[in-house]
C-alpha cells in the first residue's frame, strides 16, 4: 500500500476550510486544526475563536511582536485581526455551549459511526486532560475531526464502536483524513470524498460500515 | 478610619494562607499566572493545599513551583499535559488529579462566586465526566455540575486600583476574573496599580467589590509557553 | 463575497419580524432602549408578539407604542409600576402579563444565550413565584428555572462596529447585551457606528458573534424617566 | 396617641446607615432607601450597588450634569464617585446572589415574626411587579427593611404572619420604622431601639410576639 496519494496536511486543512463561508466562526484544536488559521483565504472573513477568551486569532505574530499575554489555548503566541475581542472563559465557552460558533475543527484519536469521538485520553498512557475538548463537541454547530486515516501502528481509526474513553456522544459531523472526507450517518461512514487514487479497500472500513 | 485594600509586598498579602486550603490560581497556561503570589507561597510552610487552576503549571514553571515543594494534596484542573514533575507525582501517587472539562469548570466557578446553586450542561454526557452525576433530559441528556469555590484566590491583572477594580490584558483574562468572585478572600497582584477612577467605569473587567487584597507586583517573568513567529 | 450586516434604515432591519413572534428588547425603563426599532415595528402591521422586556416602556414612551397599537398579546417583564397604558390592557385582558424576579430573569436570558440548560436560585422560594416549580435542597431551598430565549432581540448600544462589536454607555448596557445572547437574530441600533478595531479589543462589551444586523440609529429621544439634581 | 416623637424620614435613615461599617456594599430600594445615598457620611467610603448595572453611586447629579443613561434602579438620574463600575444585569444581580453586597435596604408592607417580607403585591390593586426585590433578599449579607410603623389605615407593619403575597421567606434581618429597630427572632421582634419617647405599648404589637 503505497502512501503517495494522500492528502498532505496541508491539503487535509484545505479540505476542512472548503466546509467554512464567509462570515464564519470557528475554533480550533490544538495541534494539526492551528494550521486552519494560517491557511485561511482572507475573502472568507472567519472570525477564529480560541476558547482561553480570543475572537478574532489571525495566525501567527510577526518576529518581534509576539506578546506573552497573546496566545491561543495550544499556549502559542498568536495575532489577531481587526474587529477581535477578549473576554473570560464563562463567557468564551458561553458562546462554544450556546451554539454561536459555527464550526470547530479538532484531532481526533477514533470516530465511530455514531459520530462518538474520542480524542482524549488513553488508559494506562500520559494523562493531560480534557481541556476545551468536551465543551466543543456538544456546543459547535459543526464539529470537525481532522486525523491521519491509520494509528502508527496501522489501524483505521474510524471504528465501528470506539474503544478508548469518549470525548463525546453523537457529536461529529465531519471526519477529514488524509484519505478521504467521511460523514457518520446511521451507523455508517458516508464517503464524502476519497484523495485522488484513492481505492476504498485502502480506507481499511469493513465494508458493512460504508 | 480609612478602609484600603492595598497591601505592600506578596509576602503579607498570602500570609493567612494555610495548610488544607482551598486555592484558585488564575492563568491559562503560563499566561497572566500570579507569579509574585506563587513566590511568596512557595516559602511558607504550608502543605496539603487543594489548588483549582486550568494548568498547574508547566516544564517547572508556574504552579510547579508549589507542586516540588510538595504543598499539594490535589489538583483540580482541566488539562496538565506537558507537566513532567506533575506526571512524576502522579504516578508516585503523592497528588490527586481531578479533571474537569474547561467550560464547566469556568461555569461552576462563576456559579460559586454568583449565587447559583447548580446548573445543567450537556458537556460530558456519556463520558467519565458524567459518573455519579444526576442526568436530566432537556433537547439534549444533560448533566447537573455544582458550584466550586475556594477559600482564596492569587490572580494577576494588568492594572488595578486600590478598590480592586481590575482590567487585564489581551488573553491574560480567562479565569481570573471568575476566581476572584469564587473565593472567599481574592487576593490580586498587578503590573501597574493605578489611581481609582483611571479604569473608565464602563470599561473595568472586574468590579473591585470581589476583591479584598491588592499589590504592586514585580520583576515578572512573563514567559512565552510556545513561540510561534511568522515565518 | 463580502459579508456585511451593516443595515440602511431601521425599517429594513426588523422587517421579517413577524406576528406571533417573540422578540426581546432591551433597555432598563426607557434607559438605552431601541427607540428607532420600536419605532419602526410601531408602523408595521404586525400583532400577538411575545415581547421579553424589563419593562413595557413607561409613561406612553417606549413599547407603550407597540402595546398602544396592539401588537402585544404577552408581555414576560419584572416590573410594570407607572404604565397607564398596560393596567388598562391588563384589566380588559388584552394583555397577558408574566412577572419575573429580575436576577431570575437576567440569568434565564444569559442562559439561553450560553447553553445553560437550568439552574439552581434560592431566588422566589416560598413565594407565588415558586408555583409548578421544581424544588431542590442545597444550602437553601432553590428552585429550578430555565432558560428565557427569543426569536429577535432589539437592542441599542453607544458604539457599534460592523461586525457587532459593541460598547454600552454608563448603565445603559443591563439586559442587551444577554438578549443578544439569547435571540436568533439580534438587531442593534446604535448612537455610533465605528470602524472595525475602534474598540479596543479588551473593552469590547459585547463581541460581534452575537449580533446579526446593525444600523446607525437617528433622531433619539433619550428620555429621562425621573430627573433628580443636587438641591 | 402623638406622632410627634416619632423618627422622621431622615431620622431613619440615619438609623439604617447606623448599621453600615467602613467599605460596605449597599443595595438601596425604590424610595425611602434612595436617601440613604443623599445621607451617607462619605467617610464612610461605602459603594453603593444599584441592581440595574452600577456599584459606586454618589448620590443626585449637578444641575446640566444629568445623563439620561445614568440611572439607578429607579430610575432616577443619579451621579457616581471616584472607583465606580458598570456591568450586565446578570453580573449586577451574580454580586448580589452571590452574596457580595453587604447590606440591602429596602421598603416593607410587612414584616412578620419568621423574618418573612411583604412588599410588591397586594391582591386586587395595581400590579407593579417584584422587580429585583426577591433577589436582593434572598442574597444580601443582611436584610434592612425600612418602613412606618403603620399602614395609612392604622394596622401595625410588624406581624406575627404575613397576610400579603411573600418577597422572601426568613430573609429580614432588622427593621427600621419610625417608632423604633426590631430583629424579627425565633418567632418574635426583638427591640433593638425605641425612639426617644415612645413605649412599647405604642408599637401594637401583641405582647407575645416582642
Amino acid at each position: 500500500m503505497s502512501t503517495q496519494n494522500y492528502w498532505s496536511k496541508n491539503k487535509m486543512i484545505e479540505k476542512v476550510i472548503s466546509f467554512f463561508y464567509s462570515g464564519a466562526s470557528v475554533n480550533l484544536g490544538i495541534g494539526i486544526p492551528t494550521l486552519v488559521a494560517e491557511l485561511l483565504p482572507k475573502e472568507l472573513n472567519i472570525f477564529i475563536q480560541s476558547e482561553n477568551g480570543v475572537l478574532g486569532v489571525a495566525g501567527r505574530p510577526k518576529k518581534g511582536e509576539e506578546s506573552p499575554t497573546l496566545i491561543n489555548a495550544g499556549k502559542e503566541t498568536i495575532s489577531i485581526r481587526k474587529g477581535a475581542s477578549f473576554f473570560d472563559s464563562a463567557l468564551s465557552f458561553g458562546m462554544i455551549r450556546g451554539g454561536h460558533i459555527d464550526f470547530c475543527v479538532l484531532g481526533g484519536m477514533e470516530v465511530d459511526t455514531n459520530g462518538n469521538l474520542s480524542n482524549w485520553m488513553v488508559p494506562g498512557e500520559k494523562i493531560t486532560g480534557m481541556g476545551g475538548a468536551m465543551d466543543l463537541v456538544n456546543g459547535a454547530k459543526c464539529v470537525i475531526v481532522v486525523m491521519t486515516h491509520f494509528t502508527k501502528k496501522g489501524s483505521p481509526k474510524l471504528v465501528k464502536k470506539c474503544s478508548l474513553p469518549l470525548t463525546g456522544v453523537g457529536v461529529v459531523n465531519i471526519v477529514v483524513t488524509d484519505l478521504g472526507i467521511f460523514k457518520p450517518e446511521n451507523g455508517k461512514f458516508v464517503i464524502v470524498e476519497l484523495a485522488s487514487g484513492v481505492s476504498v479497500n485502502e480506507l481499511s472500513i469493513p465494508s458493512e460500515l460504508i | 478610619m480609612d478602609y484600603s485594600k492595598v497591601f505592600t509586598d506578596p509576602k503579607s498579602a498570602v500570609a493567612d494562607i494555610k495548610s488544607n486550603s482551598t486555592l484558585m490560581s488564575g492563568g491559562f497556561g503560563l499566561c497572566g499566572i500570579p507569579e509574585n503570589c506563587i513566590d511568596a507561597l512557595s516559602e511558607m510552610e504550608i502543605t496539603n493545599l487543594t489548588v483549582i487552576s486550568n494548568n498547574i503549571g508547566n516544564s517547572g514553571r508556574g504552579l510547579v513551583k508549589l507542586l516540588i515543594s510538595k504543598k499539594i494534596k490535589k489538583a483540580i484542573c482541566t488539562y496538565v499535559g506537558g507537566n513532567p514533575d506533575l506526571e512524576k507525582q502522579i504516578l508516585s501517587n503523592e497528588i490527586e488529579v481531578e479533571l474537569i472539562p474547561q467550560g464547566t469548570f469556568s461555569e461552576r466557578i462563576r456559579a460559586a462566586g454568583l449565587g447559583i446553586r447548580g446548573f445543567y450542561t450537556p458537556t460530558g454526557f456519556g463520558t467519565s465526566v458524567a459518573d455519579g452525576k444526576e442526568i436530566k433530559i432537556f433537547d439534549k441528556a444533560c448533566l447537573l455540575e455544582l458550584p466550586l469555590g475556594a477559600d482564596f484566590a492569587i490572580i494577576k491583572a494588568e492594572k488595578g486600583d486600590s478598590y480592586g477594580n481590575l482590567w487585564f490584558k489581551e488573553t491574560a483574562r480567562a479565569f481570573s476574573p471568575l476566581m476572584a468572585m469564587a473565593a472567599k478572600i481574592t487576593i490580586v497582584e498587578v503590573e501597574e496599580l493605578v489611581e481609582v477612577g483611571e479604569i473608565k467605569p464602563e470599561d473595568v473587567h472586574l468590579p473591585g467589590i470581589f476583591v479584598q487584597r491588592i499589590f504592586l507586583g514585580k520583576n515578572y517573568k512573563n514567559d512565552i509557553e510556545f513561540l510561534k513567529i511568522e515565518e
